[in-house]
C-alpha cells in the first residue's frame, strides 16, 4: 500500500524533473507578479508592509493555478489516468499520492522562494514567520482543492479557464484567514486561532478532498 | 469466470447496444468483431468499470465488479487505444512502474521483455523519443510481465507485423491453456483453432431507439 | 598594506560580515556555474557514449527471432 | 563577404579554435582574478566616507558591467545568427546566456549587501538594481525558452529572437526605472556610481573587470564547446573524439 504511494509519488518527481520548465515556471511567475507592485505602487516601505501579505498569498494563488494543468492533463492524455484507475490500491489513495508530489514541487518551492519576496517587501522577521506559516498550511490546502477542480475538468477541452472559475471560489476563506492572522502578527497580537483555523480545514481537506477527486476522476474519464 | 448481463450502452443520447449477455470461462478466448463506431470500445470501458453502463450488471467470478473494484483490478490487465506510457520517463522506468502498482512478476527482466518486444536498443532513451507503433508495444511487453487472469485488450495488433501477430496468439493460447481468458477486438480474423475462440460480433442497431 | 593586523582585515572595519557574504556567495555561484559547465559536458560525452551502446544493442539484437 | 569567417562556420574546426583559446583564457581569469582581489582587499586604501564596505565594488561593478557585456555580445550573435543563418552564432547565445545570468545575480546579491549598511534594508528599490533585477529576468526568460524546445535548432533561434527583442527593451527599461525611481525615491544618495577613485583604488577594479571579462570567455567557451558536441553528437568527428578520450583515460594521461 505505501510502496505503492511512494511508487506514484517518486514516477511523477522523476517525470518533472526532467522537464525543469514545469517546476520552475510557476515559481518565476510568483517571483514577478510580486516584483510588479512595488514598481506599480511605489517603494514607501510601510505602505509595502501592509499590502505584502494581500500581495504574496494573490501571487501564490495564481501561481498554483498555473501550475495545476501538469496535474492530470498529461496523465488523461498520454492514457496512464486510466491505469492508475486500474490498480488493486484504492483510487483516493494513489490520487493524495499525486496531490502530494504536485505539492513538493509547487507549493514547497513558494514556501523556499517566500523569503526572498518578504524583502523584496520590506516584511519583518515577525510578520514574515506568520507569512511562512500560513504559506505552510494554506498551500496544501490549494493544491487538494484544486486538484478537484482539475479532475472535474481534465476530460474538457478548455478546462483552465473553467478552472480557475471553479478553485478560485473555494479558496477564498483561505485567503481570507491567512491574510487576518499575517496583519495580526504585523500588529504583534497573536495569530495562533486562526492559524488554528487553517489547520482544520487542512485536515478536513485531507480527509475529504482525495475521494472527490476519485469520484470526480471517474466522471471525467468515462 | 466474466458474466455480463443485459448490459446497454448510451453515449450521448445514442444507444449503442441493448441487452447484452454473454459469459466467458476461463481457458476460452472472445474475438469482438463489428465495424467502427459500433461500441466495442465502449463495450471494453464497460468491462473494466472505466464508464458505468446506462443498465445491466458486469460479474467476475459471480460478484459485481462495481462493488469490490480492488479485488477485480487484482486480476485484470486492460490495454487501450491509448498506450499509458510517460513520455518523459524512459520505456523501463515506465515498466518498472508497471511492475510495481501491477500485479506482476517480480523477477522478471525487463530488459529481457523489452527484446521481445522488439525494443532492443530503445530501452534507456526518454518515451516522447519512440514512434507511436513503438508505445504500443512498450505497452504491449506488459502481456509478458503480468499474472492476471483475466486479459481484456483494445485492438492489440494495430501496427504489428505478421510475425508479431503470430506471436501474440500463440502467447493468447498459453494464457488461455493455463485458464487464463482473453477478451480482444481485432479487425483480422485469427487463425486459432474454433475450441478455444469464441467470437461476439456487434451489428449496427437500427438507430431509431433514442433514449 | 591598509590593515594593521590579520584579524583587523576580518573585521574589514565592522563591516566583514557584509563584505565577506557578498564575496562568498559570489565565488560559491562562480564555482556552482563551473561545475554546471562541467557535468554538462560529462553528460553530453555520456548521451554520445549511450547512443553507440544503443546501436550496438539494435545491431545484434536484429538477428533475434520471436519478437514483435 | 568576411571570408575568414567561413572555415569556422564548420563546427569541428571551431570546436578546435575554441579549444586552443581555452587555456590561454583560463590561464589569464586565475592571475586577474587574484591579483585584483588581493589588490582590492587588502591593498586598498578604505574609503573615507563607507570604510571598508566600499570593498564590495571589486566584486559588484565587475559583475554589472560583464552581465551587460556579455548581454550586448549575445545580442551581437543573435543579430548575426538571424541575419547570416550562422549556426556557431546560435550557440554563443545560449552558451554565454546562463553566464550572464550568473553575473547578473552576483551584481544583485553583491549590490543588496553593499546597501545593508548604508541604508539598513537587504533590498533597496534603487534604480540600478531594480533594471539589473529586470535584466536577470530577461535573461532567465531566454534561457527558459532556450530549454523549452527540445530541436535544438529551433531553440537556438527563438533565443536569439528574445535577445534582440530585449536588447531594444534593456535601455527603455534602464530610464523609465531611473524615472520611475526619481519619482518613488527619497533623496538616497546612490553610491554606485563610480565616484572618482584615487588610482591606488581604481587599478584593482579595472584588473577585476579584465578578470571577470576573461571569467565570461573562459565559460562561454567551455559552454560553447559543449553546446557544438550536444548539437553535432550524431557526426563521425564527435564519436572519434570520444574514443580518444576514453583512450587517454585508459592510458591514464588525460
Amino acid at each position: 500500500m505505501f510502496k505503492a504511494f511512494s511508487q506514484v509519488v517518486s514516477k511523477e518527481l522523476k517525470g518533472a524533473f526532467r522537464r525543469q520548465s514545469d517546476i520552475l515556471n510557476p515559481i518565476w511567475f510568483f517571483i514577478i507578479v510580486v516584483t510588479l507592485f512595488p514598481l506599480g505602487i511605489g517603494t514607501d516601505p510601510a505602505l509595502l508592509k501592509r499590502i505584502a501579505p494581500g500581495i504574496i498569498w494573490v501571487a501564490a494563488l495564481l501561481a498554483a493555478l498555473l501550475s495545476f494543468e501538469r496535474l492530470f492533463k498529461d496523465d488523461f492524455i498520454d492514457g496512464s489516468l486510466e491505469q492508475l484507475m486500474l490498480t488493486r490500491y484504492p483510487l483516493p489513495w494513489l490520487v493524495s499520492a499525486k496531490v502530494f508530489a504536485h505539492w513538493l514541487l509547487t507549493g514547497l518551492p513558494v514556501l523556499l522562494v517566500s523569503p526572498l519576496l518578504a524583502t523584496f517587501l520590506a516584511l519583518d522577521v515577525e510578520t514574515y514567520w506568520a507569512l511562512f506559516l500560513t504559506l505552510l498550511i494554506g498551500t496544501p490546502i490549494l493544491s487538494l482543492l484544486g486538484a478537484i477542480g482539475v479532475a472535474l475538468t481534465v476530460g474538457l477541452r478548455k478546462g483552465g479557464i473553467l478552472l480557475s472559475l471553479i478553485m478560485l471560489p473555494l479558496s477564498i476563506p483561505i485567503l481570507i484567514f491567512s491574510t487576518m492572522a499575517i496583519d495580526a502578527a504585523a500588529y504583534g497580537q497573536s495569530y495562533s486561532g486562526l492559524l488554528a483555523l487553517l489547520g482544520a480545514m487542512l485536515v478536513a481537506s485531507i480527509t475529504l478532498s482525495p475521494f472527490a477527486i476519485a469520484a470526480s476522476l471517474r466522471v471525467s474519464v468515462s | 469466470m466474466l458474466h455480463c448481463e443485459k448490459l446497454t450502452c448510451v453515449r450521448e443520447d445514442r444507444i449503442l447496444f441493448k441487452d447484452l449477455s454473454f459469459t466467458v470461462n476461463p481457458g476460452e478466448i472472445v474475438q469482438v468483431e463489428g465495424p467502427n463506431g459500433v461500441g466495442k470500445t465502449s463495450l471494453f470501458r464497460l468491462l473494466v468499470g472505466l464508464s458505468s453502463p446506462y443498465s445491466g450488471q458486469v460479474l467476475w467470478n459471480g460478484n459485481l465488479t462495481s462493488d469490490d473494484r480492488e479485488s477485480f483490478y487484482q486480476e485484470l490487465l486492460y490495454l487501450g487505444h491509448k498506450s499509458g506510457v510517460k513520455p518523459e520517463l524512459t520505456a523501463l522506468e515506465n515498466l518498472q512502474f508497471f511492475q510495481q502498482v501491477h500485479p506482476s512478476h517480480r523477477n522478471a527482466d525487463l530488459w529481457q521483455v523489452l527484446a521481445k518486444v522488439g525494443l532492443a536498443g530503445y530501452e534507456d532513451i526518454t518515451a516522447s523519443q519512440l514512434s507511436a507503433g513503438q508505445l504500443r508495444r512498450v505497452a504491449l511487453a506488459r502481456l509478458w510481465l503480468n499474472d492476471c487472469p483475466l486479459w481484456i485488450l483494445d485492438e492489440p495488433f494495430t501496427a504489428i507485423d505478421k510475425s508479431g501477430v503470430a506471436v501474440l496468439e500463440e502467447l493468447f493460447i498459453k494464457h488461455a491453456q493455463n485458464g487464463g481468458i482473453v477478451v480482444l477486438t481485432t479487425h483480422q480474423d485469427l487463425n486459432i483453432d474454433s475450441n478455444l475462440l469464441a467470437k461476439i460480433t456487434l451489428t449496427k442497431t437500427a438507430d431509431d431507439l433514442y433514449v | 598594506m591598509a590593515f594593521t593586523s590579520i584579524a583587523d582585515f576580518f573585521a574589514m572595519g565592522g563591516y566583514g560580515f557584509y563584505v565577506w557574504l557578498a564575496y562568498g556567495i559570489s565565488i560559491l555561484s562562480l564555482i556552482v556555474l563551473i561545475i554546471n559547465t562541467m557535468h554538462k559536458r560529462k553528460m553530453v560525452l555520456k548521451t554520445v557514449k549511450q547512443r553507440i551502446a544503443r546501436e550496438q544493442r539494435i545491431k545484434n539484437a536484429s538477428n533475434m527471432e520471436g519478437t514483435l | 563577404m568576411w571570408k575568414w569567417l567561413h572555415p569556422y562556420a564548420k563546427p569541428e574546426r571551431s570546436y578546435q579554435l575554441a579549444g586552443k583559446l581555452l587555456p590561454w583564457f583560463t590561464v589569464l581569469t586565475i592571475i586577474t582574478f587574484l591579483v585584483g582581489s588581493v589588490w582590492g582587499l587588502v591593498f586598498a586604501p578604505a574609503d573615507y566616507q563607507q570604510g571598508d564596505s566600499f570593498r564590495i565594488i571589486y566584486i559588484h561593478v565587475p559583475a554589472a558591467m560583464m552581465a551587460m557585456v556579455a548581454y550586448s555580445s549575445m545580442a551581437i550573435a543573435a543579430f548575426i545568427a538571424l541575419v547570416w543563418q550562422i549556426r556557431m552564432a546560435e550557440m554563443t547565445v545560449a552558451a554565454t546566456a546562463p553566464v550572464g545570468a550568473v553575473f547578473t545575480f552576483i551584481a544583485l546579491f553583491t549590490g543588496a549587501a553593499w546597501g545593508k549598511p548604508m541604508w539598513g534594508a537587504w533590498w533597496v528599490w534603487d534604480a540600478r538594481l531594480t533594471s539589473e533585477l529586470i535584466l536577470l529576468f530577461v535573461y532567465l526568460g531566454i534561457i527558459a525558452l532556450y530549454n523549452a524546445f527540445s530541436d535544438k535548432v529551433l531553440a537556438g533561434r527563438a533565443a536569439s529572437i528574445l535577445t534582440l527583442v530585449g536588447v531594444i527593451n534593456l535601455p527603455i527599461i534602464h530610464y523609465s526605472v531611473v524615472w520611475w525611481n526619481t519619482l518613488h525615491q527619497g533623496a538616497t544618495i546612490s553610491k554606485f556610481e563610480k565616484p572618482s577613485m584615487a588610482p591606488e583604488m581604481l587599478w584593482p577594479l579595472i584588473i577585476m573587470i579584465v578578470a571577470f571579462g576573461a571569467f565570461l570567455g573562459t565559460l562561454t567557451l567551455m559552454r560553447f564547446r559543449n553546446e557544438i558536441l550536444a548539437r553535432e553528437n550524431h557526426r563521425p568527428w564527435v564519436t572519434a573524439l570520444i574514443s580518444d578520450i576514453n583512450m587517454k583515460k585508459l592510458t591514464g594521461e588525460k
